[in-house]
């Protein structure tokens, strides 16, 4: 392929994806992120649009459960390997070591820390969001293959737990990203964390554990509740 | 580096060999005993009194109303819920509730798909941990985040008090006032209890903050007669006070006297704190009859309002009971002068030594007027009616008070028994007791009355005083015979007092026959209750109006007379013997009697 | 220490001086002396460790309190220096170059109280808020409470009591006692 | 020389064209240079923190801290509560280590009302108890945490089982594990459990046990030696200049513990000398951290042996419901396992602070001395470094 063709194919790409995402009415760009053209070393000029040149802009997909014992045994395997991501959010994640550590050892549950979305299937809210973190959580999060879960710990989740009033983060989780499993605590002690994992298997197994489809389903909803707060957005509306 | 780090680290698979540390079965882990778990809340020790939800600092929790749990005296009738999408486990409610009510179990388990479901009512809402006895308790050893202690008051000591009518309570000092008022935790049950309403936390938060004349505002809104209020009031909030229940109540009646005693006697000054110096006056008139507590309180607030009010008085002085029936020593008339004074600077008018029904008639009143109050009390003596009360030894207690206040020569012997358990028999002995200290130099009377120690009527700090001033205080006998020889009194025979009421919780007092006592004496006062004295009512008028099955005067809430709407009853002929509520009945029947002549 | 402080008082002129403990002085300084008096004390009075900066919202006296609280690790004592800016136009002379520690003081006070350091590094960053269009957050006019309400989605409707007015409307809701419960009612 | 920080000379090979400093030039558009981003979700960071650095090859030219994905607002937020409210906020301010949090409220609120020496003797043993637990705690999960800065992930398993039996103590002591919310204004909450010592020594022997099988692991390890040494220096005139406290300043010779130069509590009773090292290198503060671990464990003994029996748990103070406290102002500290921590505290006379403000040693040490010592380093340094400054960003933005 010439050089030519293939900076015909980027920006056919790039209109396909502008044109593809939706648009809110004016969002913020980062100066960092606005479209500019650099010269590579070659001496070549490239337009480069750091918002939509890494992400496919398409919006997320609803993905029906197949149905029968094929679900079923999905389901069995799903439940049985849930990776969850080494994302410590808030308080909370100061009682994940306990879990990955011998005395309360999750592994027997079939539950092990990935360092990456890609490899993940499940996020654990570790407590309060600041909405800074708000952010690159649900840039993590849609980073994430389905069907992804999402156990959300302590009051903060649900309510705003101590931080009610402050400027600075959320009071309930599930006006952003859809939530799995909530387990009550300030924080939530290993061994709740152990119950909410049960409990996820558990629904996972029944087929019930259907959260990322919900969140394609309302999608624009969901943007919407993420976009009155962040202020700051300047990232694609869809970061698959 | 050498070989020896390269080697030593492999010192670790050491650990191979040693017993597993992991925890076998996670999920049914025992938390310690005194972990901060999840709360529960015994209900029906719980008053609903919301210090938990004043003192949560992330508002976590409500207070509801509870199916099954009326709201009474002493009880809101609502109960915290708890919203486990705030709570945060500090326990500061569990340390903080008056009931020791709550507390927070060693349970910590709680996952659910649905974050609505986290609020609830502990104690009510059924949950698996409810059984669960261990867990957070209010800690000991010195640990309280208000004194359980109330600021002891101080008093003369009864060697200085028992031979004179001064008065022996001193008074909060500044420091002590404002240390009781911190114990305050605002929580307003007390206001309900109060039969005036008054806004209790209100005027305690202005001792706190050392704002007398605010305080000033708090009680004129619904009492006028703070000092005396302050000083003999029952004080039936006390009984309710949240903070009684783990310790010693607050003592709101000498808080409220604390206040009224910061202010200096001075008329002008009492209306420029109260911003009544001007009144805009309307064209209405309205009569009293009586100036006991409920007249006067009727009179202010009618005054405030604008109408010209007149108080008729048969006895020279005003006050009522407040005056002829309380002792000095309980209540100094000059305390008594200084509320009045105020009320009459208001414009009040009182016509004293006029009874009516002899001087003047109530229909006149109600020719002159255009509505008229009675409030006339309690003033005649009931008599126990067993043999030998006839005797010209036996007195009523209604009439000595009366007499002591009116100067008259009280016949005082040298032993004296005096039959009833209430603050009244109380006044009586305590004021013979002063009068034999006076005339024979020694204390010699025994008071006695059907109900036994623990249910007397009594105020408990009264007997105990009396105990201390010398006076003997047998509870639990009931009279049968005042002994009569050669037309003197000898003495009470009395027997013993085994219940008062009977199944259907009328009276119907059964005694012990065999367990029989005599009380000597010289002379016998009886101070079993007081009857009214309605004899300014003419046929007519009596004709027109309904009595209950007590013989008390029917009226609606507002006091208005059923029969007679120009008509309002109230204080003592209603309610029964009560200050407080006599003060209560004054307010509402001024708000009716506005209501009525200016909704017409 | 009290030779210190009157060796200072004498040169700057303080106010306010509280000897809070044996060790710990606050006092009060004009602002054009301040970063004066900080160089000096860490140059010449040993006062080598910069503990904290700070700032308290005077909003009543129109104020905005700084605080440069300077550490003697010989004495082991600190002196609170206290300077007092206009709160309608906050502005203070950089002391960034002092230690190097103070500019992400300033930088923070930028953004939770508007205060302006002109000069210091990175001044204008966000520092801990990304995004924020309100007035700066530690402003006592600031009301989180009411911001967090109104852009963050509070779980449910949920419904107090006031123990003394339910009671009140249980047990004598014909009897409004007080003016205020009358107009309450109506 | 590369680079001041770095203590040794790098292969020439792996070096930029150029010196790197921190006043260095960077042109992005240069094509030399790239930026990556480190965090805030990244398993190696010490909270959610993230760091932009600039680099060349695998040199760091220039790095910058990003805070505030943690950020509550707590000091706005204890402005809005009671003074006895403040105390449950004020301790989430630093998971690590969240007993210090209490202290200082409280000993501020006390200081402020007068109440300072009202507090009970047998409180103020608690108090400290609970402070050495949790500095104990804290070092279990950083002495063997440095280790996992360079994949050594055993100690951090064990470390971690450790420090849960501290944590089993604190909850049967305080009644919650990580969250003690145990030392209110005025006192603490409860009194020691029977049995408790017993405990105690018993998970106090296990970890002198592991104390010597971390030494064998980390310090006497030919890769954590050829990692540490020489990484990171702290010089010895850096201290002031950059407001270094703690074990970081101790690590180079500075010998400056707040137990010691302004003792609070009983510290002054109690028997013990602060660790110190001179190098002030990553491995020298990995050192004296571990000599900590050992003092601290005899701190423990030494409070179980010398506080009384029993006593009154807390001060009689006003109804927490209506305390006010007069206009005034303080700065009260202590000793944290990260070194100096204090709390700048101002009343008005009404029954809320005016003004909190939290000084961290991490907003010293993650920020303006992080980013100077990352420059010249390598990129696999970086949570080494990150760890050893011991940086904390809860407490940093608070």
């Amino acid at each position: 392929m010439s050089e030519l063709d293939l900076n015909d194919k980027v920006s056919e790409m790039l209109a396909k994806s502008e044109a593809n995402v939706i648009k809110s009415e004016k969002t913020f760009i980062h100066p960092e992120d606005e479209v500019r053209e650099v010269v590579a070393p070659d001496g070549s000029i490239i337009k480069i649009n750091p918002i939509y040149d890494y992400f496919s802009g398409e919006r997320p997909q609803e993905e029906k459960p197949r149905g029968g014992i094929v679900e079923k045994f999905l389901n069995w395997a799903r439940s049985e390997s849930i990776w969850v991501l080494g994302f410590g959010t808030g308080c909370g994640s100061i009682e994940i070591p306990p879990l990955v550590t011998p005395r309360f050892d999750m592994f027997r549950f079939g539950i092990q820390m990935r360092p990456t979305p890609r490899q993940s299937n499940a996020f654990i809210i570790s407590g309060y969001l600041s909405v800074k973190t708000l952010k690159r959580v649900i840039r993590t999060y849609e980073q994430m293959p389905a069907p992804k879960y999402v156990i959300a710990l302590g009051s903060c989740t649900i309510n705003g737990g101590m931080y009610y009033d402050s400027y600075s983060t959320i009071n309930r989780l599930d006006k952003y990203i859809p939530v799995d499993v909530y387990i009550a605590g300030c924080m939530p002690r290993p061994e709740a964390l152990i119950a909410g994992f049960v409990k996820l298997k558990e629904l996972i197994k029944e087929g019930k554990a259907e959260k990322a489809n919900e969140y394609a389903r309302n999608f624009d909803e969901y943007k919407a509740n993420q976009k009155k707060i962040i202020k700051d957005w300047s990232m694609p509306d869809y970061n698959w | 580096m050498n070989l020896t780090d390269i080697l030593t680290p492999f010192t670790a698979w050491a650990g191979v060999f040693k017993e597993p540390v992991t925890i076998k079965d996670p999920l049914n882990r025992e938390a310690a005993p005194r972990y901060r778990g999840f709360h529960h809340n015994d209900v029906a020790v719980c008053i609903g009194c919301g210090s938990c939800e004043a003192i949560c600092e992330n508002q976590a929790i409500d207070l509801v109303p509870v199916e099954g749990i009326a709201t009474k005296d002493g009880d809101s009738g609502l109960r915290p819920s708890i919203d486990y999408g705030r709570c945060c486990w500090c326990a500061l409610c569990v340390d903080i509730c008056t009931t020791d009510s709550l507390r927070l179990t060693n349970a910590y388990t709680w996952v659910d798909t649905d974050g609505d479901n986290f609020i609830f009512t502990p104690g009510v809402d059924a949950k698996p941990w409810d059984e669960k006895q261990e867990g957070w308790r209010k800690p000991q050893n010195g640990y309280e985040f208000y004194a359980k202690e109330r600021q002891h008051m101080s008093e003369l000591h009864a060697e200085h008090r028992i031979d004179s009518f001064i008065e022996f309570v001193k008074g909060y000092s500044k420091e002590q006032a404002q240390k009781e008022a911190d114990r305050c935790v605002s929580c307003g049950i007390c206001t309900a209890t109060c039969p005036a309403h008054m806004g209790i936390p209100q005027y305690i938060k202005a001792i706190r903050n050392d704002d007398m004349e605010e305080g000033m505002r708090v009680l004129y809104e619904t009492n006028p007669l703070p000092e005396i209020c302050g000083r003999i009031c029952t004080h039936k909030c006390e009984d309710v006070c949240s903070v009684g229940h783990s310790g010693d109540p607050l003592s709101i009646r000498w808080l409220k006297r604390y206040i009224a005693d910061q202010i200096p006697s001075d008329t002008t000054k009492y209306k420029e704190i109260l911003g009544t110096s001007n009144i805009d006056k309307n064209s209405k008139k309205v009569a009293i009859v009586g100036s006991g507590p409920s007249g006067l309180s009727a009179a202010h607030y009618l005054a405030l309002l604008g109408y010209s009010v007149t108080i008729f008085e048969s006895l020279p002085e005003a006050g009522g009971m407040m005056r002829y029936g309380i002792p000095e020593y309980r209540l100094p008339y000059d305390q008594i002068d200084k509320d009045i004074n105020y009320i009459l600077s208001l414009g009040v008018e009182i016509k004293y030594n006029v009874k009516v029904g002899k001087d003047i008639t109530l229909e006149q009143l109600h020719n002159d007027f255009d509505a008229v109050f009675a409030g006339t009390g309690l003033h005649l003596g009931r008599s126990t009616r067993v043999p030998g009360s006839d005797n010209k030894h036996v007195y009523q207690s209604v009439d000595l008070l009366r007499d002591i206040v009116l100067g008259k020569e009280i016949p005082t012997e040298k032993r004296i028994v005096v039959i009833g358990g209430g603050n009244v028999a109380m006044d009586i002995t305590r004021s013979m007791a002063r009068l034999q200290m006076k005339k024979y130099g020694q204390v010699n009377i025994i008071t006695t009355s059907l109900e036994d120690e623990e249910t007397m009527p009594a105020d408990r700090e009264e007997v105990v005083e009396a105990r201390e001033e010398g006076c003997t205080i047998i509870p639990g006998f009931g009279p049968q015979e005042i002994m009569i020889q050669d037309g003197k009194v000898t003495g009470l025979r009395v027997w013993k007092c085994l219940s008062i009421f009977d199944e259907n919780r009328a009276f119907n007092p059964k005694f012990d026959q065999n367990d029989e006592q005599i009380f000597e004496g010289d002379m016998v006062i009886e101070s079993i209750g007081q009857g009214m004295d309605l004899s300014y009512l003419s046929e007519e008028t009596k004709s027109k109006i309904e009595f209950n099955n007590r013989g008390r005067v029917v009226t609606n809430a507002d006091f208005q007379v059923q029969g007679l709407p120009w008509l309002f009853m109230g204080g003592d002929i209603i309610q029964g013997p009560d200050v407080i509520h006599g003060i209560a009945n004054g307010h509402i029947v001024a708000q009716a009697i506005d209501k009525m002549l200016f909704e017409k | 220490m009290k030779t210190i402080i009157e060796k200072l008082n004498s040169k700057y002129n303080l106010q306010e001086i509280v000897y809070q403990r044996d060790n710990l002085v606050f006092a009060a300084i004009n602002k054009e002396n301040a970063i004066d008096a900080v160089t000096y004390l860490r140059d010449y009075e040993g006062f080598s460790h910069f503990v904290l900066m700070s700032c308290v919202d005077w909003i009543e006296d129109g104020k905005f309190q700084l605080l440069y609280l300077l550490n003697n690790p010989t004495l082991k004592s600190d002196l609170g220096l206290k300077v007092y800016i206009d709160r309608n136009n906050p502005e203070m002379v950089s002391a960034h170059h002092l230690w190097k520690q103070i500019w992400t003081y300033q930088r923070e006070l930028k953004e939770a109280f508007g205060i302006n350091f002109p000069g210091s590094p990175r001044v204008d960053e966000n520092f801990v808020v990304e995004g924020w269009t309100d007035i700066p957050h530690m402003r006592r006019d600031f009301d989180t409470h009411e911001y967090a309400q109104k852009t963050y989605f509070p779980r449910g409707d949920r419904k107090t009591n006031d123990p003394a007015e339910y009671m009140r409307k249980k047990l004598y809701p014909n009897q409004p006692i007080t003016a205020k419960q009358r107009k309450d009612d109506k | 020389m590369i680079n001041k920080f770095l203590g040794f000379k790098p292969d020439e090979k792996l070096l930029p064209s150029q010196t790197v400093t921190t006043d260095t030039v960077i042109d992005l558009s240069s094509h030399k240079y790239q930026k990556i981003w480190l965090g805030p979700n990244h398993p190696g960071v010490t909270g959610n923190m993230s760091v932009e650095l600039t680099v060349q090859g695998n040199t760091i030219m220039k790095a910058k801290t990003h805070v505030g994905y943690l950020h509550r607002g707590f000091e706005k937020l204890i402005e809005r509560r009671l003074f006895v409210q403040g105390f449950p906020t004020s301790i989430r301010m630093c998971v690590a280590e969240p007993d210090t949090n209490e202290y200082l409220i409280a000993r501020s609120t006390e200081e402020l009302s007068g109440y300072a020496d009202a507090v009970p003797e047998y409180a103020n043993w608690l108090r400290m108890l609970s402070l050495e637990m949790a500095r104990l705690q804290g070092l279990l999960r950083g002495v063997p945490g440095q280790g996992g800065t360079f994949a050594l992930g055993i100690g951090v398993q064990w470390g971690v089982y450790l420090r849960d039996l501290i944590l089993d103590r604190f909850e049967e002591l305080t009644g919650a594990r990580v969250y003690h919310m145990y030392i209110i204004p005025g006192g603490v909450r409860g009194n020691l459990p029977e049995g408790f010592k017993k405990r105690m020594e018993e998970n106090l022997v296990e970890i002198d046990e592991f104390i010597i099988r971390i030494k064998k692991l980390m310090f006497h390890n030919s890769v954590f030696k050829t990692r540490a040494v020489g990484l990171g220096i702290i010089t010895p005139d850096m201290v002031d200049k950059y407001g270094i406290v703690g074990t970081n300043a101790r690590a180079c010779g500075v010998k400056r513990d707040v137990r010691k130069d302004n003792p609070y509590l009983y510290y002054d009773k109690l028997d013990f000398d602060p660790p110190t090292a001179t190098e002030g290198d990553v491995y020298a503060r990995t050192w004296v951290r571990w000599q900590e671990l050992i003092q601290t464990v005899d701190l423990i003994r030494q409070i179980m042996d010398k506080m009384p029996e029993t006593g009154d748990i807390r001060a009689k103070m006003p109804n927490v419901l209506n305390w006010k406290i007069a206009k005034g102002e303080t700065y009260v500290r202590l000793e944290s396992g990260r070194g100096e921590y204090g709390m700048y505290y101002v009343t008005d006379g009404s029954d809320k602070p005016r003004r909190i403000n939290l000084r961290g040693p991490s907003y010293n040490h993650a920020i303006a001395l992080f980013e100077d010592m990352l420059v010249g380093a390598d990129v696999a340094d970086v949570h080494a470094i990150m760890v050893s400054v011991q940086s904390c960003p809860p407490e940093i933005e608070r």
